[in-house]
C-alpha cells in the first residue's frame, strides 16, 4: 500500500464523509473473491475522477475487481505501451493522444468512454483574439506536437477555415510554462487542456477562445478507455467488469460532482484547491460516456478528422480504423 | 589542494600573536552579524504581510529567529568555548549570506510579489511542504533511494567489468567498441519502448534504464584507467612473473581505480538525471515521479523541496562515494574533489 | 642443447647470448640507431658487467635481454631458446625503482613472489631480505615516504627475494652512500656466489664493475657497440688496491676517453 | 593498449611465414560469407512477402545486393590489392555479424512479426523514414547542431574557468563549492522554469541547460585535475621563480589538461541526453525534438531513425574531441579512450 | 646586516646560515626525526658538500634551504631574512629530473627564464647550456624519450641556465658515467667560479666532493646531525691523487665507517 495510491489523510472538509455508503456501495460483494486487475492512468488528470470513484465509492469492487491504480507521469502514450506489454490490464487516455499511435497497430483495444471536455484555447484577455478566426498568422503555445490540445485545436482551425499548417504556428514548451511563453512574448495563444488550462484562466488575464465543450464538440468523448488485446481475447468478462464500473462511477460523478471531486483530491499534488476539483467535476461532461456504436461513430469521427488535419495517413479508412481499435464487451 | 596549500603557507607565514584581538573579533563580528541577519529574516516573514496566502510563516519565523539568536549568542559567548567558535567561524561567512539571501527570496515573493507566481514560491511555502507532505515525501526518497541503488549497483558492476575486459581482450573490444560507441550517447528515452518489452517488469526496466546510464561513463573510465597504466608498472610485473590475471588484478586494476572512481562519480550524478525518466513507469512514488507530478499541477513548491531533497540525496552518496574511495586510495592524493 | 638445458633446469644460472643485435628508436620521425650490432655471451653463473658513456644503449640492452621488447635485429637467446617475452627466471631491477605506490614497502618486496604464488611457501624471505637492504623498520611505509635510495634498496629488495637465473642490475646502487653501497655490493656478490644465477649490471662505477664482476663488457658512444671485453678472474673477495685490478681500471678508464693519471 | 600490447606481442611472436596459406584463406572466407550473409539478407527482403505494410523493401534488397556483392568480390580478389584487403579484414567479422543480424532483424519483424508491432519497425522502414523524411530530419541535425555545439562551448568554457578557480583560490572554493554541491546534481528539468525567466528568449534558455549540463562534469574534472598536479611540478616552477599566474597557466592547466578532456567528454556525452528537455522549449526543429514527435505519435521507426542520427553525431562529435586530444597531448599515452 | 645585503644585492652569492634546524615525519603515526638541531653556515660564494648515509636527511635539509617547507624547529636564513617560500634567487636540481613531461628538452631548459621573463633577454643561454650537458641534438625531444643520464643532465641545465645566487644540487651526477660526470663536474665548477654563488651539493661520492667543494659537512645517520666540518682549500683545478685530499678522503671514509684501507 503506497501513499499516492490510498488517501490516507482525509481532507479536513470531508473527515468522515463516508466512505462507501454510495449508489454501488450496497451491491458491493459480488460473487467469489475480487479479481485482482491493474489499471494505468495519469493522476494529474482531474478529469479522471471517474476511476477514483469507481475505486472509492465501490464500483470495482461490485464488478468483482480489485483495481490497483498505476500513475504513469509523462506523456501519455507511453499508458499505451504499458498495456501492448502486458505491464497493465486496462488503462485511461484521451482520445486525441491515443488514435495517432494507435493508428500504428497497438495490441489496445478501445472498451468504453468515460467523459466529454477538458481541452481549452485560451488567449490574453487583453489581445485582440476573440475567436478562432482571430488566430490566423499567430503562434500557438502547445505542450507538445502531439498534444491533444495541438490535435483537437488543429481540427477546429481546419473547420473555419484555417490551415493549420500554414496560418498558424504551433510552438512547442513545457506544460507549465505555456502561459508565461506567451506572456514573454513568444506565443500568441495557447492550447491544452486541465487541469492547466483551467488554472490559467482562473485569475482573469486569460480568456477562452475555444474548446473541445463547444458545439458540436459538447457530445464528442475525451477521455478512453482501453485495454490490452490479450484480456479481450482470454478474458472478455473482466474488460466488460471494467468498462461497466467506469461507466456507472461516471454517471455517479455526473450526479455527485463533489463527493466525486472528494475521491480524487487525495491523488492530487500538495495543493489542490477541493474548489477547484468540484468546478471541473461540474465542467468535464461525465454524462458523456458512449459505448458501443456510438462510441465507434465517435471514433471515426476522431480519424476523419484527423485525416482531414494530416495528421492520420490518407490511405488510413476511419471506418475501418474504429472497427479495428473498438471491442464491444458490452453487449 | 597544492595550489591552494601553497596559497595557505605563504598567507600564514607572519601570523599575528599578541591581543585576542583582530581574528576573534571578526569571528564574533561575522557570527553576530549572521545572527542579525537570521533575526530580521524571522521578523520579515512574520510582520511583512504576504502579497498571497502561503502556510507556515508562524513556524518559519519562530525556527528562524531561534536559529538567529542561537547565532547570535554564539557570537558573544565565543570566547568561552573556543573551539567551538573556532568550527562555527568557518560558516559563518555562509550562514550571514544565507540569512541575506532568505531575506531577499522573502521579500521578492511573498512579500512585494515581484517574482512570477506560481513559479517562485516563498521560502515558507516550501515549509508548508515539508511540513504537510513529509510522508510522501519520505515514501518517494526511500522508493527512489531503493531505484537508484539498485540500478547503480547493477550497472557499475556491469559498467566495471566491460572496461576491464576492453582494457584487456582485444576481441571483446572488437566486438563491443563499436556498439559502445553507439549506445552509449543515446539519451535513455530511447531505451524505453525496448526496456519495456525485455524486461518482464516495468520496475525492473526502470532499474536497467538507471543501470545503463550509470554503467556508460564507468565502463569508459575503468577501461581508460587501465588502459593508462603507466607501462613501467606492467614491466616490472611481467619480469617478475605475473601471470595475466595478475597483471590485470594486481596491477591494472588498483593502477584504474582512480579513474574507475572518476567513472562512479559520474555515472552517479547521471543516474540521478534519469531517475525522472525511469519513475516514468508506472512507479507508486519516487522523487523523480513526485517532482513530475507536481510539475503537472505547477505546484512549484513541492517540485522545489522535491528537487531539494533529490540533489541533498545525490549530495549525500557522492560524498559516501568519496569517504570509500579516500579509504580505497589512501596512498594517493585526491583526485576528484568533492 | 636446447633438450639437454632443459633436463638439467634445476641446476641454477642461465646461459644468455645476444647475437648481432641491433635496436633503432624514432625520434622526431627520424630513426635513432641505439645499439649496432651487438654480440656476447654470458656463460651460465657469470658476472658480467655493462659499462658505457650516458645514453649510449645499455638499459635498452637489459629490456631486449629481459624480452620487455623484441630487437629490431638480431637474437637474444637464455639457453639456446630465443627470448620472446619476459620470464620470471630474469628479474630485472630498473634503473628507476618504479615501486608500486599502492602497496607499502613490504608488499612491493612481495610482489614476485605473489605473482608467482609463492608466498606462503617462501614468505619468510621478505622480512629476511629487507633486513639485508636495512629497510626492516619501514616495511610498512609507503613509496612515497622513502628517500632515494630507500627506495631504490626496496626495489632491489623485490629482485632479490626471488630466485632468478638470471638477475639483471641497472645502475641499482647509484643513490647509495658509499658505507651503504659497499655493504650491499658485497651482498649482491655473495649472494650470486651462493645460488650460481648469472647477472648483467649496468654501472657508472668502475671500480663496483671491477669488485663485483667476472667480467666487464665496455661499450662506444650511441650507438653502442662493443669496445673491449675484459675478463677478471679474481677471487673474491677483492680488495680495490689490487695491483691487477688497478691495472684494469686505468686500461678501461682509457677505453671510456679518460687520461689514466684519473 | 598496454595490456592489450602485451597480448598483441605474445601472439605475433612467432607469425607463419612461406605459404599465402591460413592467414590469406581466413581473410577471403570472410569476406566472401560477409558477402553472402548481405546477399542473403537481400533475398528475404525481397522474396519473402511482408506481414504487414512497410516501404522501400524494394530499395534496401538492392543496395543490400550490391554491397553483398562487393564483399563477395573483394573476398574472391583480395589478392590482387593486398593493402586493401587486409584492411577490409578489420572490419569484415562485423560486416557478417551486421549480415546475419539484419536477416534475423528482418525475418522476426516484417516476416514472421515474431517481435510485437509497431515496436520493432524491419529495417527497411527505417530506410523508408531516411528516404523519405530526410529533409525534416536534415533540418533537425542542423538546429540540433548548433544548438548543442553553442550551449557546449558555453558550458566548456564555464565550467574550465570555474574549475581552474576551485583549483585556486580557497575563497572561491568557499563560495562556489556547497553551491555546487547542491546545483550539480539536479536534473536539467529543473531549470527549466528558472532559465526561462532567467533568459531573454527560450532558445537561450536551451543554451543555458546544455551549458549546464556540460559545465558541471567539467568543472568538478579540471578542479580534480588542478589539485592532482603531481606537487614535485609545483617545487621545480616555484624554486625557478613561477609567478602564481605561471604556475596556474603554465603548470597546472597544462598537468591537468588530460583530467579536463575527460570532463569534455563527460560533458558532451550528458549535453546531449538533456537536448531532448532543452528542446522542448520552442524550438521549430530538432533530434530531441524530432525524437519526442515520433514517440507521440507511436513512429517507432522515426524514432529509431532519429536516435541513429543523434547517435551518430554525439560519436561523431566525441571523436572530433578525441582528434583535439591527441594533438594536444601527444606527449602522452592516450588517457581515456574512445 | 639585511640592509647591507640589500645594497649591494648585486653582488652575486648569498649566505646561508641554517640555525638549530630540527625537522620531523610523520609515519605511521608516529613522528619520524630526520634532522637533529643541525646549524652552519655557508658563506657567500662557499661550494658546500653534504655527505651522509642514505635516508640520513640530506634531501629534506635542501627543501628546507630553499624554502619549500618550514621546518619543524630552527631557522634557516638567507643573508640574515629568514626563508619562507621559494625564490629564484635560489635554484635547485632535484634528486630525481622531474622534468615536465609535456615540455620538450629545451622548453623544460627554458622553464625559469620563462617564468621570470628573460625569455628573450637571455634565450641564447638555453642553446649554450645544452651544448655544455652535450644534449644540443635532443632539444626537440620528449622527457619520455631520454635516457636516465640525460634526463638528469637535462634537469642540471635547467638549473644553470638561470643566474642564482644559491645553486642547490642534490645528487646532480648520479647517473652519469665516469666520463660525462668528470666534465660536468669541471663545468659546475668553472660556472661557479665565474659567477660566484654560493653552491650547496649533496652526493654520495667523496671523490666529487672533495674535488668540487671548499668544505665539506658530514651528516651523522638519520636523524641526522653534524658529524664534522671539514674545509677544502685547494686551488682548482685539483687532483684526485693529491696527497691532501687523499688524507680528507680518508679521514671522511672513517667518518663514514669504511675503514681507511678502502
Ligand atoms: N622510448 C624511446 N623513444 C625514443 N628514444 C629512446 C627511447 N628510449 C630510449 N631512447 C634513446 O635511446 C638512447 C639510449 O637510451 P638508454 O636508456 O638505453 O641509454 P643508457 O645507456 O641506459 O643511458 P644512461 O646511462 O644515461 O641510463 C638514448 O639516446 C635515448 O634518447
Ligand atoms: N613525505 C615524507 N613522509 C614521511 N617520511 C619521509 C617523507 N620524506 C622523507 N621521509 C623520510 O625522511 C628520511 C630522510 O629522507 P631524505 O630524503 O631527506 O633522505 P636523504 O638523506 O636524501 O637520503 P638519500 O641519500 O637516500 O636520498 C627518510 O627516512 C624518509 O623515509
Ligand atoms: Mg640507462
Ligand atoms: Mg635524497
Amino acid at each position: 500500500e503506497t501513499v499516492f495510491a490510498t488517501p490516507q489523510i482525509p481532507r479536513a472538509p470531508f473527515e468522515g464523509a463516508p466512505i462507501c455508503t454510495t449508489a454501488a456501495g450496497d451491491a458491493a460483494a459480488a460473487a467469489g473473491p475480487l479479481k485482482k486487475i491493474t489499471f494505468a492512468w495519469n493522476a494529474g488528470a482531474p478529469c479522471l475522477v471517474g476511476v477514483t470513484v469507481a475505486k472509492e465509492k465501490g464500483f470495482f469492487a461490485k464488478h468483482g475487481l480489485d483495481v490497483e491504480l498505476t500513475n504513469y507521469s509523462g506523456s501519455t502514450d507511453q499508458l499505451l505501451e504499458t498495456l501492448a506489454t502486458g505491464k497493465a490490464d486496462a488503462a485511461a487516455g484521451m482520445a486525441l493522444r491515443w488514435l495517432k499511435p494507435m493508428e500504428q497497430g497497438f495490441d489496445v483495444k478501445i472498451v468504453a468512454s468515460t467523459h466529454g471536455g477538458c481541452l481549452r484555447l485560451l488567449a490574453p484577455t487583453a489581445s485582440n483574439i476573440k475567436n478562432l478566426k482571430d488566430l490566423k498568422g499567430k503562434i500557438i503555445a502547445v505542450s507538445d506536437m502531439n498534444s491533444p490540445g495541438k490535435n483537437f485545436f488543429a481540427i477546429r482551425l481546419k473547420k473555419v477555415g484555417l490551415d493549420p499548417e500554414k496560418d498558424v504556428e504551433f510552438k512547442q514548451f513545457p506544460g507549465p510554462l505555456l502561459r508565461v511563453s506567451v506572456e514573454k512574448g513568444e506565443a500568441h495563444a495557447l492550447a491544452d487542456n486541465d487541469p492547466l488550462t483551467f488554472l490559467f484562466q482562473k485569475d482573469g488575464a486569460f480568456r477562452e477562445i475555444s474548446s473541445n465543450l463547444d458545439g458540436e464538440y459538447a457530445s464528442r468523448v475525451c477521455c478512453i478507455i482501453g485495454v490490452r488485446g490479450s484480456l479481450i481475447r482470454d478474458d472478455k468478462p473482466t474488460a466488460a467488469a471494467i468498462a461497466r464500473a467506469l461507466i456507472e462511477a461516471s454517471e455517479y460523478a455526473a450526479h455527485h460532482p463533489e463527493e466525486a471531486a472528494a475521491t480524487y483530491a487525495p491523488y492530487g499534488p500538495g495543493k489542490v484547491e477541493l474548489a477547484d476539483l468540484v468546478t471541473l467535476a461540474k465542467y468535464h461532461s461525465h454524462h458523456h460516456h458512449p459505448v458501443g456504436a456510438d462510441l465507434k461513430k465517435e471514433l471515426a469521427l476522431y480519424a476523419e478528422e484527423l485525416k482531414l488535419v494530416s495528421i492520420f495517413k490518407p490511405s488510413t479508412d476511419p471506418a475501418k480504423f474504429a472497427e479495428r481499435i473498438y471491442a464491444d464487451v458490452l453487449s | 589542494m597544492s595550489l591552494i596549500s601553497i596559497e595557505a603557507a605563504s598567507a600564514g607565514a607572519a601570523p599575528t600573536r599578541g591581543l585576542p584581538s583582530r581574528e576573534t573579533l571578526t569571528r564574533a563580528a561575522l557570527a553576530i552579524a549572521a545572527g542579525a541577519a537570521w533575526i530580521a529574516f524571522a521578523f520579515v516573514t512574520r510582520h511583512w504581510p504576504d502579497a498571497g496566502e502561503w502556510g507556515r510563516g508562524e513556524e518559519l519565523a519562530q525556527a528562524a529567529a531561534g536559529f538567529g539568536a542561537a547565532l547570535f549568542l554564539a557570537g558573544l559567548l565565543g570566547g568561552l568555548w573556543p573551539r567551538g567558535a573556532e568550527r562555527l567561524r568557518r560558516y559563518t561567512p555562509w550562514l550571514l549570506a544565507l540569512g541575506l539571501f532568505f531575506i531577499l527570496w522573502q521579500a521578492t515573493t511573498a512579500k512585494l510579489a515581484l517574482l512570477p507566481q506560481p513559479f517562485f514560491p516563498p521560502p515558507h511555502a516550501l515549509v508548508e511542504v515539508f511540513v504537510d507532505d513529509w510522508p510522501k515525501l519520505w515514501e518517494s526518497v526511500v522508493a527512489s533511494l531503493k531505484l537508484e541503488l539498485l540500478g547503480f549497483l547493477a550497472g557499475a558492476g556491469a559498467g566495471f567489468v566491460v572496461g576491464v575486459s576492453l582494457g584487456w581482450s582485444r576481441a571483446f573490444g572488437y566486438w563491443v567498441h563499436p556498439a559502445m560507441r553507439l549506445i552509449g550517447p543515446m539519451p535513455s528515452i530511447a531505451w524505453l519502448p525496448i526496456a519495456f518489452f525485455a524486461f518482464p517488469s516495468s520496475y525492473s526496466a526502470s532499474i536497467f534504464l538507471i543501470g545503463l546510464t550509470t554503467g556508460f561513463p564507468v565502463a569508459v573510465l575503468t577501461w581508460s584507467g587501465v588502459a593508462s597504466v603507466n607501462s613501467a608498472y606492467y614491466d616490472v610485473a611481467r619480469t617478475l612473473g605475473a601471470s595475466r590475471a595478475f597483471l590485470i588484478f594486481k596491477v591494472a586494476i588498483p593502477a584504474a581505480l582512480p579513474h574507475v572512481f572518476v567513472g562512479l562519480f559520474m555515472g552517479l550524478g547521471a543516474s540521478f538525471a534519469v531517475l525522472v525518466t525511469a519513475e516514468m513507469m508506472g512507479v507508486k512514488a519516487g522523487l523523480g515521479f513526485y517532482l513530475q507530478w507536481a510539475q503537472g499541477w505547477a505546484a512549484y513548491a513541492n517540485m522545489y523541496a522535491a528537487l531539494l531533497v533529490m540533489s541533498l540525496m545525490c549530495s549525500g552518496l557522492i560524498t559516501l562515494l568519496f569517504r570509500l574511495r579516500d579509504r580505497l586510495l589512501s596512498w594517493q592524493k585526491a583526485e576528484v574533489q568533492w | 642443447m636446447v633438450s639437454l638445458a632443459h633436463d638439467i633446469a634445476r641446476e641454477p644460472g642461465v646461459e644468455i647470448s645476444v647475437h648481432e643485435v641491433s635496436h633503432r628508436f624514432d625520434l622526431e620521425g627520424a630513426p635513432l640507431p641505439v645499439l649496432d650490432r651487438v654480440s656476447f655471451t654470458a656463460r651460465r653463473g657469470e658476472f658480467v658487467a655493462l659499462l658505457g658513456p650516458s645514453g649510449c644503449g645499455k638499459s635498452t640492452l637489459l629490456r631486449l635481454v629481459a624480452g620487455l621488447e623484441p630487437p629490431t635485429e638480431g637474437v637474444v637467446a637464455a639457453d639456446g631458446a630465443r627470448i620472446d617475452g619476459p620470464d620470471p627466471s630474469r628479474v630485472v631491477v630498473f634503473q628507476d625503482p618504479t615501486l608500486f605506490p599502492w602497496r607499502n614497502v613490504r608488499d612491493n618486496v612481495a610482489l614476485g613472489l605473489e605473482a608467482q604464488g609463492l608466498l606462503k611457501q617462501r614468505g619468510a624471505r621478505i622480512d629476511e631480505t629487507l633486513r639485508l637492504v636495512g629497510l626492516e623498520n619501514f616495511a610498512k611505509a609507503l613509496p612515497h615516504q622513502l628517500s632515494g635510495g630507500m627506495a631504490q634498496r626496496v626495489a632491489l629488495a623485490r629482485a632479490l627475494v626471488n630466485d632468478p637465473d638470471l638477475l639483471i642490475l641497472d645502475e641499482p646502487l647509484g643513490k647509495l652512500d658509499s658505507l651503504t653501497r659497499l655493504s650491499m655490493q658485497g651482498e649482491i656478490v655473495n649472494l650470486w656466489r651462493r645460488a650460481g644465477f648469472t647477472a648483467l649490471l649496468v654501472t657508472h662505477d668502475i671500480e663496483e664493475a671491477l669488485l663485483m664482476a667476472t667480467r666487464v663488457i665496455v661499450f662506444s658512444e650511441r650507438p653502442a657497440s662493443i669496445k673491449a671485453d675484459i675478463a677478471i678472474d679474481k677471487p673474491y673477495p677483492r680488495h680495490r688496491d689490487d695491483p691487477d685490478l688497478v691495472e684494469r681500471r686505468r686500461e678501461i678508464l682509457g677505453l671510456l676517453g679518460l687520461d689514466a693519471s684519473w
